[in-house]
């Protein structure tokens, strides 16, 4: 099978290769999509407990702070 | 409406006890999680037969939740209510939500008397009597969108006088009643606790009761959830 | 129970007739619209009249599903039907029979007017009046699933048709291929057998998907 | 004991951590086949007699249309069983598994028309296989409408869980009237989608590309069920300690 027959697929090459091409670009597009969005939700949550530490915290702070005032 | 003390003790020994005194509902600690943050955990409480109970927590503490998923309405996500077996004669605890419940088309005689408690319809007299009882007589064939709030607020509390139940749910039944209503609804309150029922309410406004009610704290479990 | 339930829903509809009269304008017009797009006379409008009469059946049947729950929903009574009335089934399937009172049953009455504006024989018109007939009721129940998912949401109109159209397809594919076998001449009874077995079959299971569908929307 | 077990399964603690280590292994496993199947698919199988090269489609076209219904089915029975037990991680495999399904449903249909027009030279055949095949994509989407309409994910599962009982018990219905339908009109078998006379050399690949695209399928289910198990459980500690500070 030479290349270019290859490519040429007895002239319906190029319904072959486009339903391979959506095929591909539906699989990575899959692949990507759970990766990206797996980032976001890292991101989101690491942002979340950090501004929760800090809420903690401050409260924390301020109960010492009552109980020595108290 | 506020009958002196005198009166009250015969009142108690000649009205037999409508209910039988039992504990009508057990709960053992009951968590409400609303989209993965607690309302609250760990609630135990019982409710016996002649006792208000007041639940109070500001706004989102999960007042209204709670009513709800005792009478089935919100599934509870943590621990257990049991309502005591309700005999042939007695029916489901009566639940009226923060919303009147009342069709604004039908007109006030045709809402009671299409509006199924537990199970059956109410008679003719019933509903003439309870609507009396409301003093809303007059409006008696009057569609209720022509009603004011406080008179469409009646008609929903009208179904408390018909409903053969040993246990009322009162979702804020005083919004939107005026200074007698108020007193009325408390008197009926009181007589319905005298005569062996139970109530379950929340109120904003403060609620004089000659017996006042037992509070149920319902504190913000967790305060910072994110 | 029943009766007094849909003595309830019916006087509630009848109070506001006007909406129950919107459905069949917009039938009526739809329909009409299809000979103004295409040539009103000759062979093509006969052919392709059923299936656009069932079509535009379909879309009215649906118009009108929004009045099944959602201003009881809205007004906090389809709570306390659901509570007081000791078995919530009937609530619902007195709904569901009120819907197809109002909004079924009158499409109908007006397809052999229809059917006439669409110059279809005489024995077609008789198949289009019998698979409505069959067909509507089942439109009211596998709606009245739908709008109870949807009854919780404000926008609910759109995802509503979403949810509820592929669930239609079998009802439109039989109706309409029984009223085109009936022009054709050919006996139809097989295609009304299986629609009639839909209609027995979702009236057994709708009443119970229904009340788990509000269920999960009254929050 | 089972019931011990059966609810220690249903832990999303458990499966994070299980599907931790079994999903680099599936996604290797499945893209070797990948590669397995379209070598032995596009290089050296034979072409049909009647459909030349084009054939070369069905590798792709059968796997995703079977990959298709295998998912609506997944989704309908975790739906149904998170519904009625009300497990948490259940819905969220119900959930995960709607995108993916309906991925795979888009890309049988774009492989299905692509397939058609070099034999009938239009894009769009009513065939019955195709027909049920949009009406499955019309049901995936309905679910995931469904499930994103509601704020409150909880509400949300369990409506897509009673939407999707609905549409498990009018699957068969859909495809049978599809079936009559398409007989009525179309007569009786024209359509080139029965498989053609199986030469072992194509058995191999399509066997290979249907092992392949379910496997990588199931990875990407897994992938998606891992991330809402992060995003849902974010207020317990273990998912603090994964996610870090």
């Amino acid at each position: 099978m030479t290349m270019q027959e290859f490519f040429h697929m007895g002239g319906h090459g190029f319904y072959i290769w486009t339903s391979y091409a959506v095929g591909t670009v539906v699989f990575i597009g899959l692949f990507l999509m759970v990766k990206f969005q797996r980032d976001k939700i890292i991101k989101q949550l690491r942002r979340r407990y950090r501004q929760q530490k800090s809420v903690n915290e401050q409260n924390s702070k301020t109960t010492a702070s009552s109980n020595k005032a108290g | 409406m506020k009958n002196e003390n005198g009166d009250e003790n015969n009142n108690q020994q000649t009205d037999s006890q409508r209910f039988v005194p039992r504990t009508i509902l057990t709960v053992t600690n009951l968590g409400i999680r609303r989209s993965e943050r607690w309302l609250f955990r760990d609630l135990n409480f019982e409710l016996k037969s002649g006792e208000v109970i007041q639940v109070v927590g500001e706004n989102g503490a999960g007042k209204t939740s709670l009513l709800r998923s005792l009478c089935g309405l919100l599934p509870y996500a943590r621990g257990e209510a049991k309502w005591a077996e309700i005999d042939e004669s007695e029916c489901l605890p009566l639940f009226l939500g923060h919303l009147p419940a009342v069709k604004p088309e039908l007109t006030v005689f045709e809402n009671l008397k299409f509006h199924p408690i537990a199970g059956e319809f109410a008679t003719e007299s019933q509903i003439e009597a309870a609507i009396e009882e409301v003093q809303l007589g007059f409006y008696l064939d009057t569609q209720a969108r022509y009603l004011s709030a406080g008179q469409v607020r009646r008609v929903g509390l009208a179904r408390l006088l018909i409903a053969q139940t040993p246990c009322w749910i009162l979702d804020e039944p005083f919004t939107s009643l005026d200074v007698d209503g108020c007193h009325w609804l408390e008197g009926k309150i009181d007589d319905f606790a005298k005569n062996g029922g139970c109530v379950l309410l929340t109120s904003h406004q403060s609620i004089h009761l000659p017996t006042p009610p037992k509070l149920l704290e319902l504190s913000n479990a967790e305060q910072f959830t994110c | 129970m029943l009766m007094q339930l849909l003595k309830r829903e019916l006087l509630r509809h009848w109070r506001c007739r006007q909406d129950l009269i919107n459905p069949l304008i917009f039938f009526v017009i739809t329909v009409s619209l299809f000979p103004l797009a295409l040539e009103p006379q000759g062979q093509l409008l006969a052919r392709i009249g059923n299936g656009i009469i069932w079509v535009a059946a379909l879309l009215a049947a649906m118009l009108s599903l929004e009045s099944m729950y959602r201003d009881d929903y809205l007004d906090g009574t389809l709570e306390l039907l659901l509570l007081q009335s000791g078995s919530p089934y009937q609530v619902v399937f007195a709904k569901i029979i009120s819907h197809w009172l109002t909004s079924g049953l009158p499409l109908v009455l007006m397809s052999p007017l229809l059917a006439v504006m669409m110059q279809m024989e005489s024995e077609s018109a008789i198949a289009l009046i019998l698979t409505l007939l069959i067909g509507t009721p089942v439109l009211s129940l596998i709606g009245s699933v739908g709008m109870g998912l949807t009854v919780g949401l404000r926008q609910g109109g759109v995802l509503l048709s979403l949810l509820v159209l592929p669930l239609y397809i079998p009802i439109l594919i039989f109706g309409a291929g029984a009223v085109s076998r009936a022009s054709m001449g050919m006996d139809y009874s097989g295609q009304l057998a299986l629609m009639g077995a839909f209609l027995v079959g979702s009236l057994s299971l709708v009443p119970f998907a229904s009340v788990a569908a509000i269920k999960v929307s009254i929050r | 004991m089972t019931w011990q077990w059966f609810h220690r399964l249903s832990s999303p603690k458990w499966f994070y951590q299980i599907s931790g280590r079994w999903l680099p292994w599936i996604m290797g496993i499945s893209l070797l086949l990948f590669s397995a199947g379209l070598y032995q698919g596009l290089f050296n199988s034979p072409i049909d007699y009647q459909q030349g090269h084009t054939v070369r489609i069905m590798y792709l076209h059968v796997p995703t249309a079977f990959a298709s219904m295998m998912f609506y089915v997944i989704l309908a029975v975790a739906a149904a069983v998170g519904y009625i037990w009300r497990i948490k991680l259940a819905h969220m495999a119900a959930v995960s598994a709607a995108p993916v399904g309906a991925a795979m449903t888009f890309l049988a249909l774009s492989t299905g028309a692509l397939w058609g027009k070099p034999i009938w030279n239009t894009w769009w055949v009513w065939d019955a296989r195709l027909t049920s095949e949009l009406i499955l994509l019309f049901l995936y989407l309905g679910f995931i409408a469904l499930h994103q309409a509601f704020e409150d994910r909880e509400v949300g599962d369990r409506a897509a869980g009673v939407l999707a009982m609905v549409g498990i018990v009018n699957i068969p219905i859909i495809h049978f009237s599809v079936e009559w339908w398409n007989t009525l009109h179309q007569g009786a078998t024209i359509s080139k989608f029965e498989k053609p006379s199986m030469d072992p050399a194509m058995l191999v690949a399509l066997l290979l590309m249907i092992f392949a695209v379910l496997l990588f399928c199931t990875a990407i289910m897994m992938y998606r069920m891992r991330n809402e198990v992060l995003s849902r459980e974010h207020n317990k500690s273990w998912v603090k300690e994964v996610v870090g500070q």
